[in-house]
């Protein structure tokens, strides 16, 4: 069954465009010490006068606002949602119960060890689990997200190289890669150097050759990487890096197809990230929080971003503000912790066994799409894929429907679409990545919307080209936008 | 438990369908030999009761700051939410929605992120503010950055040491892989950033001077002498700011000429969470628009003429622009930013007002306290908004531990950061912080010292 | 601004068709204990074979199912909901907060008295401030309903008429009343015999002395009335009901007209219920859970239902299971306690001044519609009114077009229609109570779509008697429903 | 804090509009000497910060049964809730919606009660269910009166001791009022009812024979021989359940014959809540329908030719038929039944089966091991599921205050109801009674006495 239908939407003002002199949503308790003057200890220059520009409107009002516009959103909990490479599975309710206990949501980052052991065991634990996950020898919990994590990986290399001797130049990147890689590298003070996949979408060993000497500070390498293959020559690559004193990075953005099935610590790489939001459910919340925690091999453990936790004799847990050749601090504080709760809530949920098998499901769910719908579209690489898979808009675009129409009808449709133009090679690219936690039921659905555009682009190219048309709005003009770009609400003049 | 919804049956039919014997054949690609024969050595699976009962445990032996008189600040700060955050936080429409790349079917996200950006650009007076960053301590990296980029052949961050003390580590981490400079300078002795050596520090190869204020020890900065310092260099100047709520007093910095502000608007709606996750905010000018690191949402028209919302710029962006873009950020903390539109949505303009006031209040009335006591000292004069540091005379990290006992955590020990400020204790005050904590605070403080 | 518009929704399918053998959505902890063969102990022949028929889905499936189907609802989060008589006020946020703490969700109600302190407290407390907002001498918590505690108050009137010698035979009941009140009545044992209102929508009092005789238990009263007017002979009434020997029970679904305005305790009448969950803004949760107080007068206090909540000398609350003349047990255990939660929450947050306000909020918007609504809408009667007000559709019904008509319309349009062909003395009735919780922009908004609808009765009525047209089911068939239910899912035959 | 979004201009306008001075003059179709002249004796309005003080303060006073062992059921079960139900009723969707009397706007609750209706009948192995009632006892009176209704010219009803003596009192009340005689049949030794007796008193008048399984005292009646003699003498027969769990495991009622069943399903996803609100149900055969109290929700067609759900035979409902009504009640416990959908969907086919194992093992375990310490007896001796009588030989009521000093709470001390049962506890097991809690309430038990 198809999802997508018409039905009764709301219209909803900016909450600026709601606001009314004297309505409000709060009220505090009465002030129970005097009332200071602040123009008794600060310069009144330096006192603010006037308006802020905040909205005033009741609590009936922000509840309705936001409630009606989160109806314009397409989310997880309404069906499929085939980013590739952004692995949006299924977030787990008892996620977000754990990550909301009074004793972790309220605790402060500064407060005593002595009341925050249950929240260090956790990152402890959290950290051990992702070792043995990963076949590292340390994980750094600190990174943000992916990206944050790639900036720290590299950092790690750096400071190493540099210990060693030379920092080096240059950082390999696949052309494949995800641009967090290259600019990550850039900010790390690398100069990126782009390499081209081969016909079978895996890094060329001869290329690589190529391109191995003394300047090269890394390879940056996904695995699989974003065209869903696997880097068979991985242990190969990693040799021939660190024989010209390289170091290996994996961008493990993609470990939902590795869990439980390969260790890539294991495989000679030096430094891993993982994507907590991804590959461990935590959710995406339109754009983040996520963590993107850094494993690294023996070699590189002294020298990751403090604070570090450690646990003393007596079994009490803290942190050692002062690790000797740690790269120094790369945010406040010490993680997203509550992202951290909710990964490692996943972690005891799944099990050993549960992790595995979800590698399993998410990869027989891709390549039963792929099954399904390389008749219709199609498969610009042969070679086999895991977790994810490419099509390409090469079939329908002679009718003049091209990747973008595809994602804007399958909308109608009642479908999120897949990620679309990434990975850069391949042209007018669809890159799904159903996980595991869709039903052959859902992905049955989604094939059927699939075959019903590719139909559709033959016979009623419109459909698709004018498409969506059943969303609150059409399609948005995105030229003007960022020409005349207005990023804040103004009220109109008139 | 597993997340699995398809049956075995179900599975074995997909298997059946691929063309395949058995789920390993899919992993044929894996080479052999790095294919695990084993399994991970962690526990099998457990039901939801069981997770429940680990966690709850766990977190039972962590204290929420809300069992205790809490005047813990330093760059996190426990303030009043009302409930409609957590209520409306918890649709799974803004929650489990990805990056509004699709913007037809993100209108709820891209809205709300642009709601956000305007309420940021009116607490701080900036032209232009974006849809969030890691935190306070990254953004203020990016910040640098940002000044690095725009002034191109400047080599040299001047940084005042009011400055958080782990957003100055951040910068230096980031940017020690890079050819810039950072010089620091001191603060005078009533706790604020000593104009004099700023002005030596400032020179011409200057890209940035970054000062914070409130800063670290709670003392507010002359944001219209240094901006004018900067200024007359030619030199961007870029505000830090970890308690927001702040700007619900003091004037807001873009009235000062400030160019860039920046830090943590955690302050906003979002809960302490042991330290993440937080709210990097950045906000800046027009000009400088382009080289803003981090997502931007604009607004703009269907093709039925309708409003609506779409990420913008973004060829500053990592996906477009690659090694070239401002910033490698990609997932960022938007359902943070949510969680501030709908916590400033609530609080609303009289609101973020009277917070202000409050805070403030209780700081003045607990200095007050404190100094009735006549057991501690006050080692910077200058003026503070809800938060100054308190010299107890004896080891500080001590004297909060004895505290914590008697379920008052009096603050943040400073010598974690400043040996030298071994008995100096920094205390923040908030609206939640009641006139019966302080008074006992005072009298607890007092009987152990 | 008209709110409604057509966007994207859902198909789904009912839960049962989404099942498939061997998926699962739970997990359980391992048996701890020897697993025990029923057949051991239990005859077989009383034991369980086969399928029970329970849906088998993942959790996911859960989630996306209710996720979904809950998306085909409108709420009051969504906008106004002005059903007349049902006062759907907004429902504060904090309350679901206080009414799922730990202390309150996961008690037992056998446990001992000990350890639910703070739960009887909050009864004794809730009942006090009920006492105070009523101006009755006690309340009783037990009824789950507003009918509920209809028939309760009939008992404890017909339990003391007993006590006086005679239960009588009769209650008088106006034509406008709900019909739970014939209903209570009747369950009661009493035969309900309807009085007619006069012109001006009110008890006619010759009419009641005409009705009024030895037979006569009581008269049930709703004040102000389903026609928003008040009785303004209430007290008047309560003589005349009195002189015979009756007593006079008071339907306080209205309250939100009177709070902090007048007291009905004070006006004659011996006993009345409230609806918490429409004057004290608990949610109605499509249909319930409610709660429906009792309050009375002295004389009828000592039959209120068992058991009562009492505070001994040392300050410690317990119940007296056997109050020596109580009418007995109307429902298992004490109450919908979780309920009361929200209520006392409500009345904490609103206090004394907020209650007040409230009422003054809510007659002042039902006004504010009247006033601009009476162009274009029939007004059966020009009394004044206090929360809410009702229209007929006999100005649009000369073009065809119904009162269920301008509700379907009105759904379109993005407004949950009033309460419609209620009170039954007013044809093609619209009864809109607005309550204190809309803003004069949501006003605005549903007046302009109302007169948007009278305008197009006169010029394309169509449009109203072919409506709804954007939601995702149009007019269902009520007719064919009821003459051959269908009550339970059956698996399509082929 | 006041719930009230129009501000004090808007309000104004508002006045002006309707042509009133003040606000005053809106209540004066109220006579003034009914008019309250100040203000509600109650404190004035407070803040959220405040509100949540004092109820946590409440709760706190109360302990909820988890962080106890808690062996109380008596009509109120302990179990496991799936997170997915607290996650999915949160949706404002679900709970601030009114009855769905505009289907078109109504299907998610419509929808959801046909599936619990679907779910109920499933369960109980009848035909119809409905979606609702207010709970176990209010809805056996129900079941009572539908049974005078239909057996119009018979006014006996014959009840069993074993069922929950709530559920009889509450019957007993409504009755008091109605030419309908109640005769009630003792139990036997083995804690079932007294066939003989009950075939003794049932006779030409009596409209319904009413017994619980597993009843009161956690025995499983006779289902099948009740039913026999209720047919014989073509007495309606109703079957209470408190306990729905038992029917993963016992045999549905429609299986014997049952005509009614009614009872109590809270076990199914509902919080204990300390007592309320539950979840009334009551199911029947197809040809009783007509009779049936509350609401009913049936499938059928939109005018665009699509499935569709509606109200249905609500000639039954007081809102059509008023004094003629099958019933009274209008507002019932939908949330609760959307609840119970949920929780069933959830846990599912296999896992109500799976709960119902453990519950029984639970109890055959804490039996034996109870006996172990030979310091209690067992009164009945006949089959039972989950739940028992324990005579521990002493007052049962000080036992369980004694071990509710240690954390454990033994059960329901069964002198409340039945004085001569002054040395007894009912005591419950469910799936999250673990080993240990068992082991620890056969020690302390053993202990006390
Ligand atoms: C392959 C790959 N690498 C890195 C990232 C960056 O991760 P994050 O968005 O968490 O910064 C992504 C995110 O989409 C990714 O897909
Ligand atoms: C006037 C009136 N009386 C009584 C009732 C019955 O209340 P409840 O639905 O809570 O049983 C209602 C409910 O709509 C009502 O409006």
């Amino acid at each position: 069954m198809i999802k997508g239908m018409r039905g009764l939407s709301f219209k909803e003002d900016l909450i600026f465009e709601k606001s009314r002199e004297g309505a409000k949503g709060y009220s505090l308790p009465k002030l129970d010490v005097p009332k200071a003057d602040p123009a008794k200890t600060i310069d009144k220059k330096f006192l603010r006068e006037g308006k802020i520009g905040l909205p005033e409107v009741s609590e009936v009002d922000v509840i309705r606002h936001f409630t009606k516009i989160s109806l314009w959103n397409y989310a997880v909990d309404y069906g499929l949602y085939p980013l590739g490479s952004c692995t949006m599975k299924y977030n787990p309710k008892i996620n977000e119960i754990t990550s909301s206990l009074p004793g972790f949501a309220d605790a402060h980052p500064y407060q005593p060890y002595s009341i925050s052991q249950g929240a260090l065991e956790l990152m402890y634990n959290l950290e051990k689990a992702l070792m043995e996950i990963t076949g590292f020898s340390r994980v750094s919990l600190h990174p943000a997200a992916g990206a944050h994590g790639e900036l720290v990986g590299m950092m790690l290399i750096r400071r190493y190289l540099e210990d060693q001797g030379n920092p080096r130049k240059k950082v390999l990147i696949p052309d494949s890669a995800h641009g967090t890689n290259p600019a990550s590298a850039a900010i790390c003070g690398y100069e990126a150097v782009e390499l081209k996949s081969n016909s079978e979408g895996m890094l060329s060993l001869s290329d690589l050759e190529a391109a191995l000497d003394k300047d090269v500070a890394a390879l940056m390498l996904t695995n699989p990487n974003t065209l869903g293959v696997f880097e068979k020559n991985i242990k190969k690559i990693c040799e021939m890096v660190h024989k010209v004193g390289g170091q290996v990075y994996m961008d493990g953005a993609n470990m939902n197809a590795l869990m439980g099935i390969m260790k890539p610590g294991k495989s000679g790489v030096d430094v891993l990230h993982l994507n907590l939001h991804k590959t461990f459910s935590t959710p995406h919340g339109g754009g983040g929080p996520g963590s993107g925690p850094v494993a690294v091999a023996k070699h590189l453990a002294p020298y990751i971003p403090k604070p570090v936790i450690e646990k003393n004799d007596k079994g009490e847990f803290y942190l050692d503000y002062n690790p000797e050749k740690s790269i120094g601090r790369v945010r406040s504080f010490n993680s997203n912790f509550a992202i951290l709760v909710r990964a490692y809530t996943y972690i005891l949920s799944c099990g050993s066994d549960g992790l595995k098998e979800s590698t399993e499901h998410a990869v027989a769910n891709a390549n039963y799409i792929r099954k399904k719908l390389s008749k219709y579209y199609d498969l610009p690489y042969e070679t086999s894929t895991l977790h994810e898979i490419i099509f390409s808009d090469k079939i329908q675009e002679k009718f003049g429907v091209t990747t973008k129409d595809i994602a804007k009808r399958l909308l109608d449709l009642g479908y999120h679409p897949p990620t679309i133009y990434f990975p850069l090679i391949v042209h007018g690219a669809l890159m799904i990545e159903p996980t595991e936690s869709e039903s052959k039921q859902e992905l049955d659905g989604f094939i059927e919307a699939m075959i019903q555009i590719a139909q559709e682009a033959e016979k009623e190219p419109e459909k698709c080209t004018e498409a969506p048309h059943n969303t609150v709005v059409g399609r948005l003009d995105e030229v003007t936008a960022a020409r005349t770009p207005i990023l804040k609400w103004e009220p109109e003049k008139e | 438990m597993k997340y699995l919804p398809n049956s075995g049956k179900e599975f074995d039919e997909i298997l059946k369908e691929i063309g395949v014997g058995s789920v390993d054949e899919l992993f044929k690609v894996i080479p052999e030999e790095l294919r695990l024969t084993k399994p991970l050595d962690l526990p099998e699976g457990k039901s939801e009761v069981e997770v429940l009962d680990i966690l709850r445990n766990l977190s039972d032996k962590t204290a929420g700051v809300s069992k205790y008189s809490s005047f813990l600040g330093a760059g996190a700060y426990n303030h009043y939410v009302p409930t409609t955050v957590g209520s409306l936080i918890s649709r799974a429409e803004f929650y489990t929605a990805y990056t509004p790349y699709q913007p037809e079917v993100s209108q709820g996200t891209l809205l709300a992120m642009f709601e956000y950006q305007t309420m940021m650009c009116h607490l701080t007076g900036m032209e232009i503010a974006n849809a969030s960053l890691y935190d306070g301590a990254s953004a203020t990296a990016e910040a640098v950055l940002m000044a690095d980029r725009i002034q191109r052949k400047k080599n040299k961050i001047v940084m005042s040491e009011g400055i958080h003390p782990e957003y100055l580590e951040t910068v230096k981490t980031y940017l020690w892989n890079l050819p810039i400079e950072i010089v620091t300078v001191p603060l005078q002795a009533d706790g604020s950033t000593d104009m004099n050596a700023l002005k030596n520090a400032a020179d011409d190869s200057t890209a940035i001077i970054m000062a914070q204020s409130p800063n670290f020890f709670g003392v507010i900065e002359n944001i219209e002498a240094i901006a004018g310092a900067a200024k007359e260099k030619k030199i961007l100047f870029g505000q830090i700011i970890t308690e927001v709520y702040s700007l619900g007093m003091l004037k807001a910095p873009g009235a000062f000429g400030v160019d860039i502000v920046v830090g943590e608007a955690q302050s906003m709606g979002n809960k302490l969470n042991y330290g993440g996750p937080y709210l990097g905010f950045i906000a800046t000018t027009d000009d400088l628009k382009r080289q803003l690191p981090g997502r931007l949402i604009g607004m703009t028209k269907d093709n039925r003429d309708q409003r609506g919302f779409v990420i913008t710029l973004s060829t500053r962006e990592q996906h477009i622009r690659r090694e070239k873009a401002t910033s490698n950020i990609c997932t960022n903390e938007a359902l943070c930013a949510t969680m501030a539109a709908i916590h400033m949505s609530t609080i609303g303009e009289a609101g973020v007002k009277e917070v202000a006031e409050h805070c403030h209040s209780k700081a003045v009335y607990a200095h007050q306290a404190l100094e009735k006591t006549g057991k501690v000292k006050f080692p910077h004069s200058g003026p503070y908004f809800n938060e100054f540091v308190v010299d107890v005379g004896k080891n500080g990290k001590d004297i909060v531990e004895k505290l914590t006992e008697k379920k008052i955590i009096a603050g943040f020990p400073l010598i974690y950061y400043y040996p030298e400020r071994e008995n100096q204790i920094l205390m923040a005050f908030t609206e939640l912080n009641t006139k019966e904590q302080i008074d006992r605070l005072a009298a607890e403080l007092g009987g152990a010292l």
